[in-house]
């Protein structure tokens, strides 16, 4: 038979994550596929993120259990994947985040407010997209992977110096959209690095339910595509791992899936009971991973960070926190007239009809 | 049977939907009685809609082997709802199981099943989250048996909870009602009440048609007095819930509620309204309808999807086609604005309220 | 601006939709005559409506640079039926190229492409095979202006081959319009011919709106005597084809030929009746329908899709709330029966016709 | 990280495809992976029935072109991979094709007239799928894939000894429903077997443009499931495979992949331009892999075929043939009434007024 076909890089994931640094914060030895450690001076910075995000998501968890918010999936325990992929971003690249990741967006530079908005209620998408390179954060899963893999193509096309990076679950990767954006990906050659955060659950369902896969990474091969399994609570990982991975897409040299291995530390939004299909021991176990810890431990060998800059770091986290309540604590200005001012670009005299009858309700009822 | 006032779901965290419940506010009801007498069975109790849903599932599977429950999260978790709570642990989990999180393989598979003698009951997590599975649905689920000449047929359930009002962010909301009554072949239903879930659930699993059963979110938490199993009127009526002779009200699913709270102040303005129930939206019960219409003269469609192409157009065309020398006046539709479903601050301006009802029923010229 | 009457396109092998056209009759035609009077251009000749559409997307292609068309088979074939022949060629492989076979991932990857910029024009090849796209086009294409109060807007063209009278095995004949235009958020057209065809494609690419574009597969092979480029009446507004005094018949796309038609025979009766040629579905154009309405008294909308909430089922609505004192007659509904699409044996008695469009005017009591 | 994984059996598909006999019609000595060469009986009956498939190939072909038929998609030069995995099947185990698999169809033994009725346009499916085992050909693209994962799945449940066998195309290896179905056959462990048929091109698309991957057998590792990649042109090499897989399937051991590299000989129907998009001296290069050249020149050299063998199974071929002619020639009556007897179970009484709308046009019309 006389197929002509690519056989270059076709093999499957190593067995092992990737891990630069151990959960006792020590250097491991597990093979890194030619990666390298970042910096001290980047780790210093990731870390210093990380606590950011941590408080940010407790903050958060916290008002929205207190009802200022409708609702609120944390990240809590992930936060080596959110922030390790997303500073590895170039400020023309492109974020396509989901529910999940506030922490990335946060990391993105997503004001607070503006972040939360869709959570407390005021607006579907509250910053604009434009303004921070980063989509609204998709809630229909698997959905922004396309997305993503689209606007790295137009990118392309364009010749354009930009990556984009999306995010997605475990859960999701079983959809078939994560399989369509994995091919045309491929298939386009875009510059699109998709980071799985496997979690180990799609809110109830454990990961041996969703997949017989030895690994998720394994997908890639499927794809003619470049796949690696992270130890995702290992920042230094993630991030060596996600910036060789833009480097590679800019180049011209196509899409990475990058599985990274964490846990949700909290349940999958507060009004979740985790009870009813996990043990509160798995939730420990996992605890000895911790993404924080470990840099903590590793930099404090390395000289790199000492007891006055994670104080420095903890009160910065605390400004963080207090800047949440605060903008939480408004309330948000929402205008009932804005439900007819952005459907469509065109005019439609049917939707300037209803905008009257509402104007005449909220006249009856004494609105403003 | 007697009727409680809903208790607010925010305070019994196992018994609430966890993307959305937090800002739900449990709706108080009276029940609109559809029910018939029990027979001597066991002791009247207070019953949520979810808990007579989870009855009705447990007693399907009970009498019939080949009823079969999965989806996303239906297993452990019991649902984001908790309709399927405790029937893993009963049934075991060869009868009720965790799927992989992908709407088109639970459609799809079910179809499968389904020509291979079961009756699967699957459950879509939110009604946007069945716009996956919008193919398997449309192209097979309401065609396999007029493709193959009735040799085949899909006795699949489809529970899709649906509508808003319940605080829910983006695409938690959505009434996807019409893209399924214009689709030839599925069988539409809705209950609005404790006992017509229960008994509707029921008559829908053992039927032979293919049913997209859609539960109102905002009807969930609300209480009746009620014995189970109950049989109220069979699927396919509707179903006459209040009496009046100057205009009639159709309603179904969550705006049953409003429909009745209509009808109660329009009688405070001398209005004799009647209300119907329409408990099956496909097939349309033109008999009921069209007796209450020509005995009234004057009717309204209440529903909450946008009313541009909304299931109330059919109603709306249909009794006029077949009534209108009964008319002395258009039957109307006060339904959602032509826009997305809205952020939660914005969904009490978006949904049709007893106002929007009132000042409908006011625009009739009442000397015609 | 002359009529000729189609050929048959059996006959030319190379013209044809390579899955249903042998059993397609090409329909003869009279232009309905919509086009403004060309300015001095290039002479007239004679232009197919898969000629106009391909001569659209030419001019736009060459008028814009990031208009991109790509689709399944829309690269080096031209589409199954051969709209977008020798664009490809025209314009080069990243301006117009074949994707992998996958409709959700091609919208998915046309919203990322807008939101980078450029102006997708993609092709669903059969209305049926636009379903696996339908979360990404209801949750996605139809809401992202809204969702970023139009910080993001998606000019998205999707062209969908639809309706039947071709011969097409199942799933290649359904008009799948109410889908569409029962969703806020996007604006549906359909040309009857091929000055519109031209004209509105232009419009459709050049629009800041997604627009779904509904091309009607039995008028493919229409031809007309035409200059292009043309420009008839604007997008989102109707046009009265053929005036008259007695009813109105209200069309769109396939059926306006059968409007015509049955105004012809009408006229053979007595009867003056006028025609109104829908164009754009989404918004409708309450002014130019209501108007006539009201002149006439009475009307009626015909459509190939099934009746039971079918878009003619919002016609009759909206018209019988606006213009009800106007009205002697319901407003009628003729369309397909509320059954699947038929196999093309059957098509015949399932598709409208102008003897179904005459029962139903004589239905109408013409004393009242 | 203490990730609990499935880690058997973790490994791409040998490069060079299972192969027993070459195209030279001598046995291969490429690795098979444990897999035996069938019988010479076996391989007898199997020549046999790809002679006769050809036969039934060329001769609906050529009805179609005559206007017999509306359209129809033939397999010619795939009958290996057609009859080879078909007669594997047990028949208790179920056939799910798709619209290219009539020469399967045939196999199974479905008369020629219920094959044919879907593309003459008599009715969408003409046989009864209980008594053949075999469901509608499906024409969209995967969707088949996924039934047949849920009737698999439906007979694990029930402890039935029966496996399921889908085909699919390159082109349908893209739609996300063929992910969705390998993930759930192999999380479910079902046995299913999926056999995809590697021709070359989906209509005009190559498969370079449909995947980057070395070959679409790499995707079985990302599910954890078997993948083989094998040479479709020897029936030898896809029978033994298919068997073998279906007997894993039935002994409880999950589903598998095998990719069958095959040609499509014909256009895509026979209304398709394939000079659009391929070589005469591609289809010219395929020829000398032919699958039954090879098959007949090696059961020479064994001694289980002679001339008069083979007289006898082309005389038998030409009666095949004979019997479509007759069979396609005569009239199929087709009742338009049937169109509304099968769409539901169920009566509607707005069917039956649709019926009694339709019959009055009939005698109008002077129908029967
Ligand atoms: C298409 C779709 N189906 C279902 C849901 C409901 N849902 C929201 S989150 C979730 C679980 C997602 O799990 P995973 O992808 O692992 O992400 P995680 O929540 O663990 O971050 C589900 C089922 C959805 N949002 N979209
Ligand atoms: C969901 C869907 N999209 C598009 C089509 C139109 N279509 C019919 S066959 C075909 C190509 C299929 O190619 P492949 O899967 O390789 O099968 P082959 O025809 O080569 O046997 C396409 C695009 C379809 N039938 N279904
Ligand atoms: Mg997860
Ligand atoms: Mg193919």
């Amino acid at each position: 038979m006389t197929i002509d076909v690519p056989t270059t890089g076709r093999s499957l994931p190593q067995l092992q994550p990737i891990s630069f640094i151990g959960a006792d914060g020590r250097l491991t030895d597990t093979p890194t596929e030619g990666l390298r450690i970042p910096s001290d001076a980047t780790l210093t910075g990731l870390y210093r993120q990380m606590v950011l995000v941590r408080r940010f998501e407790a903050q958060v968890t916290h008002l929205t259990r207190q009802g200022r918010l409708a609702t609120y999936p944390s990240a809590a325990g992930q936060e080596a994947a959110e922030v390790g992929a997303t500073t590895a971003l170039a400020p023309n690249d492109w974020l396509f985040p989901t529910y999940r990741d506030s922490a990335a967006l946060l990391t993105r530079g997503v004001p607070v407010a503006e972040i939360l908005a869709a959570f407390r209620g005021d607006w579907h998408c509250g910053f604009d997209p434009h303004e921070y390179h980063a989509s609204p954060a998709a809630t229909p899963l698997a959905t922004q992977t396309l997305h993503a893999t689209g606007f790295a193509m137009a990118a392309k096309l364009k010749g354009e110096d930009a990556a984009t990076l999306t995010f997605l679950g475990d859960g999701a990767s079983s959809e078939g959209d994560t399989h369509e954006a994995f091919n045309f990906a491929s298939v386009w050659q875009t510059p699109t690095v998709f980071v799985l955060q496997n979690n180990q659950y799609a809110i109830s369902t454990p990961l041996r339910e969703q997949t017989n896969a030895t690994m998720l990474a394994d997908r890639a091969a499927g794809y003619g595509m470049p796949g690696l399994r992270v130890d995702g609570n290992d920042v230094a990982a993630v991030f060596a791992a996600v910036a060789a991975a833009l480097a590679r897409g800019r180049n011209g040299d196509g899409p990475t899936l990058i599985e990274c291995l964490t846990y949700r530390m909290e349940s999958h939004t507060n009004s979740d009971d985790p009870t009813k299909y996990r043990d509160a021991e798995e939730v420990e176990h996992w605890k000895q991973f911790d993404p924080i810890d470990r840099l903590e431990r590793y930099l404090r060998q390395t000289g790199a960070l000492d007891d006055s800059t994670v104080a420095e770091v903890a009160e910065a986290a605390e400004t963080l926190a207090a800047s949440v309540r605060d903008a939480m604590n408004q309330e948000a200005e929402v205008d009932p007239r804005e439900l007819f001012a952005h459907v469509y670009a065109t005019p439609r005299a049917a939707l300037a009809e209803e905008q009257q009858v509402l104007e005449a309700e909220l006249a009856a009822a004494g609105h403003a | 049977m007697s009727v409680e006032t809903g208790t607010d779901p925010v305070t019994d965290s196992t018994e609430v939907n966890d993307e959305t419940a937090t800002a739900a506010s449990a709706k108080g009801d009276t029940a609109p009685g559809t029910a018939r007498a029990p027979d001597a069975g066991p002791a009247p109790s207070s019953v949520t809609m979810t808990k007579a849903l989870n009855h009705a599932l447990r007693d399907s599977l009970a009498d019939d082997d080949t009823v079969l429950v999965f989806g996303e999260d239906v297993g452990r978790l019991g649902g984001v709802f908790r309709v399927t709570e405790g029937l893993r642990a009963e049934f075991g989990s060869n009868r009720v199981w965790d799927s992989p999180l992908a709407e088109s393989g639970i459609i799809g598979t079910a179809i499968g099943m389904a020509m291979n003698g079961m009756r699967p009951v699957v459950e879509m997590q939110f009604d946007a989250y069945a716009y996956p599975a919008f193919e398997q649905i449309v192209s097979h689920v309401a065609k396999m048996r007029n493709r193959t000449k009735g040799r085949v047929s899909l006795p699949i359930t489809i529970r899709i909870p649906y509508a808003g009002d319940i605080g829910g962010v983006e695409h938690h909301s959505d009434s996807s009602e019409a893209y399924w009554t214009s689709t030839p072949g599925l069988t539409v239903i809705t209950p609005s009440n404790p006992a017509d879930a229960y008994s509707l659930l029921r008559e829908s699993i053992a039927s032979d048609d293919p049913v997209v059963f859609m539960e109102p979110k905002s009807r969930y938490w609300m209480k009746e007095t009620l014995s189970l199993p109950v049989s109220t009127a069979p699927m396919n009526r509707a179903q006459v819930i209040r009496e009046g002779t100057d205009a009639t009200l159709l309603a179904y699913g969550p705006t049953v509620r409003t429909a009745l709270d209509s009808a109660e102040a329009g009688a405070e303005h001398g209005l004799s309204i009647e209300v119907i129930d329409l408990r099956t939206l496909s097939p349309f019960d033109d008999e009921t309808v069209s007796e209450s219409v020509r005995k009234t003269s004057r009717a309204a469609i209440i529903h909450e999807a946008a009313q541009f192409g909304g299931y109330g157009a059919e109603v709306a065309a249909r009794l006029t086609e077949r009534n209108f020398p009964y008319l002395s006046a258009p039957i109307l539709r006060v339904a959602g604005f032509d826009v997305p479903y809205p952020s939660p601050k914005l969904e009490e301006f978006y949904l049709p309220t007893v106002e929007r009802v009132l000042d409908a029923l006011e625009s009739w010229d009442w000397e015609l």
